[in-house]
């Protein structure tokens, strides 16, 4: 005969399991961090910051690959920004639910899953042998902003979509045309949701390797943090400025995270 | 002035949409225009059938990497799954306010975390540990399922955390009225009412696990043969693009793009099962809504 | 008695369904009009398509006329902005924006031109007064909208509208989900208010449209049933569906 | 306000981007791309070049042989490194041998195995023998290593052993000579092939061994002298004969001082006379 366990003691065992779980997940997250902050931090110093690389990246710093990996990511997300919240509005707001806007959510869903490698091979093909932009910031910058666009897209669209039906009709209600509805009303309660996007891109910007070794290249001087530290790792450079340069993409990364969230609390969300 | 204002933002709003989706249109159109050809010359069938992989003399066979994709993947989804929902469980109902507080940016950090640093993570750690006390290579099935559990986690934690917060109120406090435990009314209530949503989490998790490239590459091995256990070191889709596709040139490119085109339908797929489940959802309550309340006529937007 | 509104043959359609059948309705100026009936008798939709916010819905289709003031309100050089800005609506539920109480209010004006700040916050004030809220939120008009009470917030959404120095109000249940004291409040300044606007009211019960209309009217199924004074319906209803929705018979 | 002061910041941005990208004029520039097998060596090359001619700069990109040597017939280089010889297809272009480089078996130093035939490599690799107590090893598994489809190294190995054999599919593939050693340095059973330069231990790597091939020991010497036959060519490839510039690195890389730095690096220069003199 089988006995029933007391639900209050399943609800112990139950609860017990799901807290182990939980902490294992932050305790595996903190061991990554730490140890790669652990083998790192002691790298990096001032020089390591402002040096260039040489020979091979066992000597000097990664201070091209800091501004090679910012100027890419900027370039990357200035661009896409305004062709994916705009696609994002225009999808939301001034079109009906009808086959080729499903057809285009879809595709942009879809395009949002594909290999970064792919769009790489595309950048190359495109910018490289097409345009004759050579392997650049440029080249590179344009290859994530098309990468990235699917991501901005979604994520706006569904920040706007879940903003309160009636807060347009409101804004309509009180004699506001679309534009200044869609200015007044839907943005600053979609921003939010927007900025989480782009600061998602952000960060799949500054992590990206495989799309940008094709098309910004892998130059010692002339490569992203993300390329650096993978060309370190495979080619067993240097194992110690590895965990230097991963240090401060992870640090970078945070960084980008909180101070993403600290301007938007602070001065877009503000009032609410 | 307002109605031109009214008009050119119109126009810019447009202007944007048609830009960007022109992109995407390009590199769709761009990956069926180079993978096409060598999936007519050599047949749908046999390539995604075929068991050898040899593009320098003319084999391409991609089955090996199917069965390596699917593996992995599967494996990732049975450790990462659990995990995730047991994680958004947390997160949704049993975790202090001050946990909390920690837990949602740390996943927010993990997702941020470059695919090379979890890659070399797996390389460093779990590949010696698997190949010291379970024996073979040590890259392996076992090893990708593990690293890239981890790295679907954030998207099946935010996303079913999300679907648990979602619901109303009144479930949780009809189910505890009705003298059900906690863990009962998580189980049998709010598990079952969220089920979409984290139908959905988990599905966008393992579309994110099939499309993952540079961690797998340092940690499966890539050898391409049908493996025999999850010991064996396999070879994914995309793996096969991001290892030979610097190199590749004429038909052996064109079968990478294939290679794809193959990676590209099955996301599709799995994207478009993800919307039927949410959308499915969506109509139900929407339905109900309009018959509760027919005074309230006007619909969406 | 001059007619603020003309309504003349209005049908009104969601795709196949007809909300509005065949109806006929002169509102008069300067007075409170109620217009009840039971759940899904139309009374929204009609509340709605005078300001012609129903055309936000796609599967929204309407034939006949509405005249403002004589001409006719769904003719396609109206201008839908300015319509919105003449008749203003009050929802079901407080709807304040996510913004500060001052921007909540200053939202309207705002819109229409560039004015210097000092105009506008005397804007504020003023419909705040005449919405009754002043006294309790004049020192904290910074403050998110939403942190108000229920019965607050309504009233900022009716002094949202005042902003805008409107000719009509329309008011749909607008304390439905009020406790008795904050509709009281809303009821004593809507009968303040009737001086200088013609109200057309949804109340969200027949106690609430014979405390303050003028004028009533009763609508079943989209139809019309009857329309009059308050007196005259409550008293001596014509029609024996209006006496049976009144004395609670049914719906 | 706030919005226009973001807009300026925002063109201010993208323009020193634009800048930094389009900065360089033509013609100061050697672009180079190919095996990353030769790109290390081409940095050290580049650095001491530029440090000569500092008004040119030299962008050495890796991607692989076939990758650079495509990337020259796009015109997208200037210069493609490869690390194998050229075939067919490829044979219309102008090519300069900079430095040989010797290719080694390597295995992890516990395994007592330390000399094999070219047969029984070839065996290996094809899995004909599958346990390391058929070479005179412990009774385990042979983890074979192999690198990718299309890489110069890969395409060497194949040239010289597997005498048209098709290596093992159950082979594990990895994407660079760092990967391999790494990969061999911490499996007691693993067998791979890389460049003899990298076999030597390097601070803050775990050693390998190198395996004798018909007992000739796989070091330089052996190579400058010709027992050891495993090496292949180091290729500069050209769409066109180059001149200016590209011309003027290749002539530096072929002088006395160029091949001295390889040298120093562990290839084997071109001119082994010049070397033992």
């Amino acid at each position: 005969m089988k006995r029933r366990i007391k639900p209050q003691t399943a609800e112990k065992i139950a609860k017990g399991a799901i807290w182990t779980i939980a902490l294992m997940v932050i305790g595996i997250l903190i061991a990554i961090i730490v140890y790669i902050l652990y083998k790192g931090l002691p790298v990096i110093n001032w020089s390591f910051l402002t040096e260039a690389p040489r020979r091979m990246g066992k000597e000097g710093g990664i201070s091209s690959s800091i501004i090679i990996t910012l100027s890419v990511t900027a370039l990357a997300v200035l661009i896409a920004m305004p062709f994916g919240i705009g696609t994002a509005f225009y999808l939301a707001e001034y079109t009906r639910d009808n086959i080729i806007t499903r057809i285009i959510r879809f595709s942009a869903e879809s395009l949002a899953g594909i290999p970064s490698i792919v769009y790489g091979l595309f950048g190359y093909i495109f910018f490289l042998e097409i345009l004759g932009l050579g392997w650049s910031v440029l080249s590179g910058g344009l290859t994530l902003a098309i990468m990235i666009l699917p991501t901005i897209i979604r994520t706006s669209e569904e920040a706007i979509l879940a903003v309160s039906k009636t807060y347009r009709e409101v804004s309509f209600s009180l004699g506001g045309t679309k534009w200044q509805t869609i200015r007044k009303a839907v943005f600053p309660s979609a921003v939010r949701g927007i900025t989480n996007g782009i600061i998602l891109s952000v960060g799949r910007s500054v992590a990206e390797t495989a799309a940008v070794i094709l098309t910004v290249g892998s130059d010692l001087k002339m490569r992203t943090m993300a390329i650096h530290f993978y060309q370190l790792v495979m080619e067993g450079i240097s194992m110690e400025n590895a965990y230097g340069t991963a240090a401060i993409l992870i640090i970078l990364i945070f960084f980008i995270n909180v101070v993403a969230n600290m301007l938007i609390d602070r001065f877009i969300a503000k009032g609410r | 002035m307002k109605k031109f204002k009214e008009k050119l933002s119109g126009r810019i709003f447009l202007l944007l949409a048609l830009s960007s989706i022109s992109a995407l249109v390009l590199i769709t159109v761009f990956i069926f225009v180079q993978g096409l050809p060598i999936i007519a010359k050599v047949g749908f069938f046999k390539f995604i059938s075929g068991m050898e992989w040899a593009p320098g003399e003319g084999e391409f066979g991609i089955f090996p990497m199917i069965a390596g994709t699917v593996s992995v993947t599967l494996g990732a989804a049975l450790i990462g799954i659990p995990v995730g929902i047991c994680c958004s469980i947390f997160m949704a109902e049993l975790a202090p306010e001050k946990m909390r507080k920690i837990f949602r940016p740390a996943i927010q950090l993990l997702a941020g975390i470059p695919s090379v640093l979890y890659g070399f993570c797996g390389l460093i750690f779990v590949v010696p540990l698997i190949r010291d006390y379970l024996g073979g290579p040590g890259m392996s099935i076992l090893a990708g399922s593990i690293i890239l559990a981890i790295m679907i986690l954030p998207t099946i934690i935010s996303i079913s955390e999300v679907s648990l917060i979602a619901l109303p109120r009144h479930y949780k406090e009809g189910a505890l009225a009705l003298g059900m435990t906690h863990w009962q009314t998580i189980l049998r209530v709010q598990l079952p009412a969220a089920k979409s949503g984290i139908v959905a989490a988990v599905i966008l998790g393992i579309g994110r696990a099939i499309g993952e490239t540079m961690a797998v590459i340092m940690v499966l091995g890539n050898s391409v043969a049908i493996p025999e256990s999850i010991l064996d070191s396999v070879r994914t889709l995309t793996t096969n693009i991001g290892l030979e596709m610097a190199y590749a040139s004429d038909e052996h490119q064109q079968a990478l793009f294939a290679t794809g085109i193959v990676l590209f339908v099955i996301i599709m797929i799995l994207n478009a099962t993800a919307q039927y489940i949410t959308r499915k959802k969506h109509s139900k309550t929407q339905n109900k809504r309009k018959s509760n309340e027919t005074k309230n006529q006007t619909a969406d937007r | 008695m001059q007619n603020k509104i003309e309504i003349k043959n209005l049908n009104f359609f969601y795709n196949e369904k007809q909300v509005i059948r065949n109806f006929n309705l002169n509102i008069p100026a300067n007075k409170i009009l109620s217009v009840f009936g039971p759940a899904g008798s139309g009374v929204t939709t009609l509340l709605r398509s005078l300001n012609r916010l129903c055309d936000l819905s796609p599967e929204a289709r309407s034939e006949g006329e509405i005249l403002l003031d004589g001409k006719d309100i769904r003719s396609p050089d109206i201008n839908v902005t300015e319509l919105r800005r003449r008749v203003g609506i009050v929802f079901d539920v407080p709807t304040p924006l996510p913004m500060s109480i001052f921007d909540n209010i200053a939202y309207g004006p705002r819109l229409k031109r560039k004015k210097k700040d000092g105009k506008i916050s005397e804007t504020v004030e003023l419909a705040l007064r005449q919405a009754a809220l002043w006294d309790e939120v004049k020192d904290r008009l910074t403050v998110p909208a939403m942190s108000l009470s229920g019965g607050q917030q309504q009233r900022l959404c009716v002094a949202r509208v005042l902003a805008l120095k409107p000719e009509v109000i329309l008011l749909d249940r607008p304390c439905s989900g009020l406790d008795p004291i904050s509709t009281a409040k809303i009821e004593d300044s809507l009968t303040e208010l009737k001086k200088q606007f013609t109200i057309i009211i949804s109340p969200h019960n027949t106690q609430q449209a014979g405390r303050i209309s003028d004028r009533v009217a009763f609508m079943l199924m989209g139809e019309l049933i009857e329309e009059s004074t308050n007196v005259e319906v409550f008293k001596n209803p014509k029609d024996q569906r209006t006496s049976d929705y009144i004395t609670g018979r049914f719906g | 306000m706030k919005y226009k002061i973001c807009i300026i910041l925002l063109v201010a941005l993208i323009c020193t981007v634009l800048m930094t990208s389009c900065g360089e004029e033509e013609g100061t520039k050697i672009v180079i791309a190919g095996s990353t097998s030769v790109q290390p060596y081409a940095e050290i090359l580049s650095e001491d070049y530029e440090a000569l001619a500092s008004e040119i700069k030299v962008i050495i990109n890796g991607g692989g042989s076939s990758a650079g040597i495509s990337a020259v017939m796009k015109n997208v280089a200037d210069i493609g490194m490869s690390s194998r010889s050229l075939n067919e297809k490829e044979s219309g272009l102008w090519s300069v041998e900079i430095a040989k480089d010797g290719l080694a078996l390597i295995i992890h130093p516990d395994n007592p195995v330390t000399n094999l035939s070219i047969e029984q490599i070839r065996g290996i690799y094809t899995q004909e023998i599958t346990n390391w107590s058929e070479l005179g090893g412990v009774n385990h598994k042979i983890h074979v290593i192999s690198r990718e489809e299309g890489s110069g190294t890969r395409s060497a190995f194949s040239d010289m052993v597997m005498d048209g054999a098709r290596i093992t599919p159950k082979a594990i593939v990895q994407n660079s000579n760092g990967a391999v050693r790494q990969l061999v340095s911490g499996d007691k059973y693993a067998i791979g092939f890389i460049s003899l330069g990298l076999v030597e231990h390097q601070d803050g790597l775990k050693p390998v061994k190198g395996l004798s091939i018909n007992g000739i020991t796989p070091i330089r010497e052996n190579v400058i002298n010709g027992s050891y036959n495993l090496f292949r060519p180091f290729l500069f490839v050209s769409n066109k004969e180059p001149e200016g510039t590209v011309k003027d690195f290749i002539d530096f890389i072929l002088s006395e001082h160029g091949q001295q730095i390889l040298i120093d690096e562990g290839l084997i220069s071109v001119s082994p006379e010049k070397e033992i003199g």
